[in-house]
């Protein structure tokens, strides 16, 4: 596992740009609104994560934390 | 009688357009009636509401500081109401996105699982039609038909959108 | 319909053929109704100006050419118009400017006010000039009003203010329109169309004559005596019996009379003065009423604005209060009866 | 004998209230030579904004309006959008156009408002007495550029016929002068053809011309007209900056 | 020294360092004294900027920023800076904008008028604000009431409106400067300069919750009533003993002192009451005078704006005559004398 | 594992109020960054005027200050000129800085006001519910374009970096878009130059960065992204429009 | 006593100096003084004039409605002032340019052949400090020594030109 | 005498442009003031002119009518 992230889920808007531009497609919109009423997106950990961080880079909600190690 | 209901629910859940469709029923049924929308900078990605206000005499103010009625499509705008709602009034919930418990006991409780229902239904955007449908039955404000040809008013007579919103307000009619 | 869509359509059946406006809450609907009636339209014109500015000296254009022309906007952007409003009047160029009203200073709120009263009714551009300026208070007046503006704005020659505000603008009512859009309006004498089959002729008001300039403040003036003798109106609801009297206008007026009926309910007798001209103040009425009653409750979603008029009305002649809001909250009834009822008990007026 | 030359018929006999060897007074007239020779006297409406010639409508025979300072675009505008059949222009100085009506103008060009924008470039502001202009050059001093115009504190002098080029909406744009008999004539060809723009329905139309304010230049006549020559044209060159009409009669 | 200038140089006197403006007659001489004396002088600040509109948005910068700053204009000019004067008022941000106002409306006569008096004292621009109007009538007074301007904008936080006219303008008296130019200024807590050492702010009027917007229209409230306990200022001229009284303000009150000084000659009782705030304006100080006076003679160079005041305050207490020029035509002396005259007899005074 | 990536500094901990997908959120977190990485926070001073963003000043963790309509460039001179040792920024919508706005911010540009303009075009007025903008593209239907915008009777989009380019004191222009992870690396790069010149003094820069306004194009977060792409940076081209600044870091 | 004069001429002929000369030199003498500058737009190849007023005590207003002197350097000046000037007034008159009669009989008149006497000297535009001499010596407003050193005082010390104004001052008042 | 001009002596302004552009040098400055204060200019009408109206072209106050013939 070169890299994770973590999404905040009261942040997150589900704007979906970040399972657009996300190159391993390791994300996924849930299925639940979050108290906003929004469906947060969703981080599908499975050891591919590169910690590429193009998905915070993307995220306008600045909801996205990468770590890479 | 001054009757005031409030709408409210996420941009986009529809509220504004359950409460224009009250508003021109029970304009077609003669009485006063003020439809209020109310949106600010804040609404981008926040709440919004409207305020529908019959009579049977000139209304003074369209704003409701205390509603008799409150539809809620979503949790927050159930928070943001529970403590406005007269004493009395009647409280709609959408049981489909609502899951916290309300704190007051001196109003009547309505849950409609709209969503769930409009899922069921094949046309997850007529959540709003259905909510409208029950509110309709419990207030009593208009009757079912007319509110039915408000909407064709509305929708222009697009028979296709007018059958599904017939059909959803009627399967909220009956929900509840 | 919204007040602001009512207004729009108001206009067009008055003739109006030529709205030039800019985007601001809470009137967005009154151009955008616009947009769709006027733009690609054959003897129309429709412009999203690039500024509130500009879209007035736009109106002044059209009306110099004899247009009916109109803009609208909210509290700010009247504010930026109030150079090109004393051209208007200074050039007695009938034109039509509403004003739906925000709350303020600065940027302010979007929600309903009545602020503006004072910059309405004296004349916020410089010198000494007035506008008509009326205050509809339902959505039906709104449309009743709208068509009343060009009418009077066509007879005196005079720009005419609409002082409406968000809650008026954005709320929907049933409204009635009585008349038809004509297909074509005469030409105004006196418009600019070129000097076709008569000598050329100008219009301005630059002098380096200031006597001249006086000459045209002097015929100003007393156009604005004969429009002051005329033109004032005012509703008086449960007037006659009243001991104390509610004055308040637009929206706030509205309010005020669900509170008085809640009022009346409980046995107190208070009624409501409502101008429906601003300027011309309804003075005389105003004044006649005071030899009935002597105690007045002045209500403003404001600090105080018409109240100096109410005074000046009542020369001395009356014990009048205040109750206000600003920045645009909106009062409900029941908390303007408080007021009623205070002000009934404090001036003993329950005895 | 026979008379060749005289006073153009839309030109009011009236004498003019401007300065010895102004060019406002050129302007007017080969203005009111083109409205004779395309016969729109009666179709014309002028407007004049604030500026050594705000009195313009006591000289030009046609409808005038004075408008408010900078908003001369937007008036007329107003007017050509009420009264499409009338030949609407614009007389602005470089303050009205160039500083305070920099939005309006910029916009009526953009929008291709088929009207016709006369703009004298005098590089200061006449009426007022000498103040600073957006068009002033650099190390002219004015009342309020005492020590000269420096590039540093108070900007390099505006190309508004550059600027405005780059807008779509503008049909045509020049730049002339009137302080020579040939560049006389070539203004007047070109205001000719900002009219005829505007005839034929093509959309906003400028004609810049660098005009003698021997006053405020505090300098003579003559001196004034040859500056604009040795000084005046090498920050403003002279000629067609934009011409989109497809017409063959640029020269 | 002109007017103007004394203006100027007071400013700078008063520390102002920042002069925003766009040239109009007839205030060009205050510009371009700054011009030549705040131009490529370190840590001093002197724009022509491209509008009127412009000037004041700079100086709301430059206030922002802590500075004392400065813009000045004339008529036409100041009604484009309302918006703006609205800002400055919501964001309590210390200025002083000079009016040397002239005739209108429009483009109006470049003469001296005071027909802003309306604009001035209610606010022209958009809701509840009002601004400290200082009326000055001698060119010494301009240069010591704009020292004095500067003192109450930083004291109250509120923009100063010095409201002169062409005249006082361009004329020249002597004039004496009691201040050196301080060195340097503190910088005013609150001001924006970048948040070190400190959370960083914001200073904004904007709002989505009105009850917000309230609470400042409130606090500006109090202040105004404050401002209008402790500033309201004027002077009396030989009222002790006058059975006429004329009020006046700046030039007009110049000119009502010559003709009192003949008809004092001729015998006839009469006094002035000079506003010298215009806004507050004092109210107490003339219905205190109404309890010696009863016949009042308001002169204007307008058609009648500051009469309003003086009857507010009065409340019916008194019997007010008017007599005005507007356009900017500067009566004389000896033709308000005859006008003093006229309403001393017609009063019945001389029994 | 080592976190590299987390909100900026001087960002505060607020949840925007901007729609799902909007630009402006985006273009503030990379703004703060570049205000971290130029240690820059106890220095700026930012100026939002009423747009989408007026309430910029609840996510910048900097001095702000709320202009007026349109007036950001004069607020900002005044600030600037009052207090240089601040780093002043703009932040301005294309409603705001290219209709209403048109004559300050080409004035402050000509003047080179030492201050750095970030200029969101959007192409729409958002805050106000979608009007058409000056930079709405042709065919866009708007609230006040309901035909669809026609050159011929609304103009052509304005395309304000060109024209600011024009005057000699604006010293830097470049034009990004915040619609893929290159693009908005790109337009930290821009903005990071963008005040670097201020801080070198160099005069009147700005960034124009094409912004996603999903709301009121009635698309998809994805789908706007995507068309700026497609349509709007054809419109619009992105890249480096002036640089008189003589640095070599242009891309 | 409070005194009025109105300076007129065709801009460029330098009535404005001379009314801010005698300003000067009255305040020097410790006189309540107000100087009014009158132009417009229509000065732009017109007229151009101002007024002084010189007293004892405060000055009501700065204008002369009926000035006692009237100083008129062109013919267009004379024909202006020639109703306005006060009965018993002194009306200084450049003669060199002004050629028709004055119409009035109950003022006084005195002719000064101003630019006559300047090209004299051999400097033309030293006309108006003749005039302003000759009207010192009838008028006896300030005292001639006052007048040369307010002079000095606006020229800020240039030595050349207050020599050449002090000449014509003196020519002007020798001339009458 | 191919040409000859006239001019109003009291629109001239005396600006001298007529002179410093007639290509002949047939116009002068008179030395008397016209009534609004000006010295007019004059022609010397010595046969010379050739009606080119240049002089009337440049002229700022339409003082100028030109004859040819
Ligand atoms: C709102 C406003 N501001 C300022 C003025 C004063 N003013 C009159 S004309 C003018 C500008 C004159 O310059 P320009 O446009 O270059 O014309 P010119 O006089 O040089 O021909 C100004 C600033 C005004 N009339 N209105
Ligand atoms: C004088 C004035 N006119 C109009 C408005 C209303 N208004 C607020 S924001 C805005 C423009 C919004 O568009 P833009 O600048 O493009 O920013 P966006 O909201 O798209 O980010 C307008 C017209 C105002 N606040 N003040
Ligand atoms: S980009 Fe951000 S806001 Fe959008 S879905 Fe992903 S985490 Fe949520
Ligand atoms: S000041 Fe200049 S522009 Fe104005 S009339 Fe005189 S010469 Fe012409
Ligand atoms: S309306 Fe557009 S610009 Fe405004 S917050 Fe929403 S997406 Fe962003
Ligand atoms: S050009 Fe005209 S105004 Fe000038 S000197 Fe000749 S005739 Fe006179």
């Amino acid at each position: 596992m070169k890299g994770k992230i973590e999404i905040d889920q009261d942040l997150c808007k589900g704007c979906e740009l970040c399972i657009f531009f996300c190159p391993k497609k390791l994300i996924t919109l849930s299925d639940k609104l979050n108290a906003a009423g929004y469906p947060p997106s969703a981080f599908s950990g499975n050891g591919e994560c590169t910690g590429c961080a193009t998905c915070a880079l993307v995220c306008p909600e600045v909801a996205i934390e990468v770590y890479r190690g | 009688m001054l009757i005031k209901t409030v709408f409210a629910g996420f941009g986009g859940q529809g509220v504004m357009s359950m409460g224009l469709n009250l508003a021109q029923a029970a304009m077609m049924e003669g009485r006063y009636v003020t439809y209020l929308p109310a949106y600010g900078a804040e609404v981008r990605g926040g709440t919004a509401n409207c305020t529908v206000s019959v009579s049977d005499e000139e209304i003074a103010s369209p704003v409701a500081s205390s509603p008799a009625f409150v539809v809620a499509l979503n949790q927050p705008s159930m928070i943001k109401f529970q403590n406005k709602i007269q004493s009395g009034g009647i409280f709609f919930l959408n049981s489909s996105l609502i899951k916290e418990p309300l704190l007051r006991g001196d109003i009547e409780i309505v849950q409609v699982p709209a969503n769930a229902a409009a899922e069921d239904m094949g046309s997850v955007k007529s959540a709003n039609m259905i909510m409208l449908g029950a509110f309709i039955k419990k207030s009593n404000l208009v009757n079912l038909q007319t509110l039915i040809d408000a909407l064709a008013v509305a929708l222009k007579g697009n028979k296709k959108l007018i059958a599904i919103n017939k059909n959803a307000l009627t399967a909220g009619y009956e929900l509840v | 319909m919204t007040g602001n869509a009512a207004i729009a359509e108001a206009a067009i059946r008055a003739g109006c053929r030529c709205y030039f406006g800019y985007p601001i809450t809470p009137q967005n609907e009154l151009t955008e109704y616009m947009a769709a009636h006027l733009s690609r339209r054959e003897g129309c014109a429709f412009i999203q100006a690039e500024s509130e500015i500009s879209a007035v000296n736009m109106v002044y254009g059209a009306s110099v050419a004899g247009a009916r022309a109109m803009t609208s906007s909210s509290s700010p952007g009247i504010s930026l118009k109030q150079e090109g409003i004393s051209y208007l009047a200074a050039c007695q160029l009938p034109s039509v400017i509403v004003n739906m009203s925000r709350g303020g200073p600065g940027l302010g709120s979007i929600s309903a006010s009545q602020s503006d009263y004072f910059q309405s009714t004296r004349g916020g551009g410089h010198g000494d000039y007035r506008t008509i300026v009326l205050a509809p208070a339902s959505v039906q007046e709104l449309a009743d009003l709208t068509r009343r503006a060009f009418e009077l704005a066509d007879k005196y020659l005079i720009p005419v203010i609409i002082l409406g505000d968000g809650m008026l603008g954005q709320m929907m009512e049933p409204v009635e329109f009585k008349h038809e859009a004509p297909s074509a309006l005469p030409v105004r004498a006196g418009a600019l169309r070129g000097a076709k089959g008569r000598h050329s002729r100008f219009v301005r008001t630059f002098t380096s004559n200031p006597a001249e300039l006086e000459e045209v403040n002097w015929s100003l003036f007393r156009r604005y005596q004969l429009i002051q003798k005329q033109e004032a109106s005012c509703e008086n609801y449960l007037t006659e019996d009243a001991a104390l009297v509610v004055t308040a206008f637009g929206i706030a007026a509205r309010i005020a009379k669900g509170a008085i009926k809640q009022a009346r309910a409980l046995g107190l007798r208070v009624g409501m003065f409502r101008p429906v001209t601003l300027w011309p103040f309804p003075s005389e009425q105003l004044k006649e009423l005071s030899k009935r009653a002597k105690y007045f409750l002045d209500f403003e979603m404001n600090m105080g604005q018409m109240i100096d008029d109410v005074r000046l009305a009542l020369e001395g002649g009356g014990d009048v209060s205040f109750y206000g809001r600003p920045g645009g909250v909106i009062p409900n009834p029941t908390e303007v009866l408080r007021v009623i009822t205070r002000v009934y008990h404090q001036k003993g007026l329950n005895q | 004998m026979k008379k060749i030359f005289s006073r153009p018929r839309s030109l009011k006999k009236a004498v003019f209230h401007y300065c010895p060897g102004c060019g406002h007074s050129i302007i007017h007239r080969i203005t009111c030579e083109v409205i004779d020779e395309l016969g729109i006297q009666d179709r014309a409406i002028g407007v004049p904004p604030p500026g050594c010639s705000v009195f313009a409508y006591y000289y030009f025979d046609v409808d005038m309006v004075e408008s408010a300072h900078g908003r001369g675009a937007a008036v007329a505008t107003g007017i050509k959008r009420a009264h499409p059949e009338s030949v609407v222009f614009t007389y602005q100085g470089d303050g009205d156009l160039a500083a305070i009506g920099t939005a309006e103008t910029l916009h009526a060009a953009n929008r291709g408002e088929n009207i016709t924008a006369i703009f004298i470039n005098n590089a200061v502001y006449g009426m007022t007495g000498g103040q600073m202009a957006p068009t002033t050059l650099l190390g002219m001093k004015t009342t309020t550029s005492p020590f000269g115009r420096e590039d540093k504190y108070e900007g390099h002098p505006i190309k508004m016929s550059e600027i405005l080029a780059q807008v779509n909406g503008a049909c045509y744009i020049e730049r002339t002068a009137v302080n020579s008999p040939a560049n006389i004539r070539k203004t007047q060809k070109a205001i000719t053809r900002a009219f005829r723009n505007q005839i034929e329905g093509l959309g906003y139309s400028l004609v810049e011309i660098l005009s003698p304010c021997p006053t405020n230049w505090k300098m003579s006549p003559v001196e004034a007209w040859q500056w604009i020559d040795d000084v005046m044209s090498k920050e403003f060159p002279l000629g067609l900056i934009k011409d989109t009409t497809g017409r063959g009669d640029a020269h």
